[in-house]
């Protein structure tokens, strides 16, 4: 499966990277997508996630295609 | 329903008539309007301020914001809203949101719009940048109840 | 803080702006603005109103309103306050009544200014006399809560 | 005691004058001076009064000099 994943703001800086495209398999949920990109890094306490730019938990599950979006919690407005 | 985010500065109350004298629907059904602008201050937590950076999550943006004014115009009877919002490098006396309600009734104008400000402040995908005076840059943390 | 009463129309935005640019101790220190209009309606319980004659009491109205602003200043952190109202014959579409009230912080801007509004409809001795498509003319007997 | 009175609005149509100056003596109270003003018109039950532009009850005490209005209840905003 592919996935499409993005990092924003100080998460993105963390990271060191905007987006990485995984050609994976197993991910179910988008916890395991964190994991699989990130494998030495736990996803900070306060985190948001977004799947194909609706918020989710970090147990919502993921398909083929989906664009998965990890970030700090937003501080606009 | 107008959802903008720009880039370059822009001028509240001309977005504002633009739109109203767009809409001809208004013209003599709206009592009331609200309008609610959140502008740069060039001080914050006790620092000096020289500027900000707006990153925002393009897409997500546009979507959770058309969502939250669907979500007031369910609630209330709101007759028409614009929400303007800056993004990218933002100067002191700059404005960043615009937030503007159309009804019939002034106690609908209050509601909607605020609600629409308090969604935006907790879920529009929108992350400021600080730079301060002492040349250092810090990411704001988190938003605060609006009356800190 | 500034009360203005206009018998002639007047248009919100210079208004706002015009007050914005003279207060220079505004510049850089306000995060936050709440604004309300009025404007007059085309219509009004079922019937269409082809304009509308605002009396009020010279000089109450004004001790009033400085009494209302000076309240809300005292309820929450504002660091200015405009109040604009016409008076004399209105025509549908034009503004009757703006509030304007800049804060440091979101809340109190929506707080401050929606006090103001109530206070005003409540208080403020203004009385609205509307002309029908009848040619009929009747008073309007009482304020609403905001939400009719 | 001198009292200017002014009427407003639908009340000053249907009292038909919009101020009276009274030298009189012998008033009280806000009720007095309508009472002596209009002797033949009860004042209607959501009147609301004014003493030197400030509000008050009809209870209220006046003094020569005073400023005293009655109205309807405002439709201003």
């Amino acid at each position: 499966m592919s996935i499409k994943v993005r990092y924003f703001a100080s998460l993105k800086e963390s990271v060191g990277r905007a987006e990485d495209n995984l050609e994976c398999a197993g991910l179910a949920t988008v916890g395991d997508v964190w994991r699989f990109a990130n494998p030495d890094k736990a996803l900070p306490d306060n985190s948001l996630a977004a799947v194909n730019m609706d918020y989710v938990d970090v147990s919502s599950a993921v398909k083929d295609g989906d664009e998965v979006a990890f970030f700090p919690p937003v501080t606009g407005g | 329903m107008a959802i903008k985010i720009y880039a370059e500065p822009f001028d509240p109350w001309q977005e504002i008539q633009a739109h109203q004298h767009s809409a001809t629907e208004l013209a003599g059904k709206f009592g009331a309007t609200n309008i609610f602008i959140g502008t740069m201050r060039d001080f914050n937590e006790g620092d000096d301020v020289l500027g900000m950076t707006l990153e925002h999550y393009p897409g997500m943006t546009e979507k959770q914001l058309e969502k939250i004014v669907t979500e007031a115009m369910r609630q209330w009877p709101v007759i028409d809203a614009l929400v303007v919002h800056r993004v990218g490098d933002i100067l002191p006396n700059e404005p960043i949101v615009l937030v503007a309600v159309w009804t019939s009734h002034r106690g609908d104008a209050f509601d909607a719009s605020r609600y629409i400000m308090e969604a935006l402040k907790s879920r529009a995908p929108f992350w400021k940048k600080e730079l301060l005076k002492s040349q250092t840059e810090r990411w704001l943390v988190k938003n605060t109840d609006g009356y800190l």
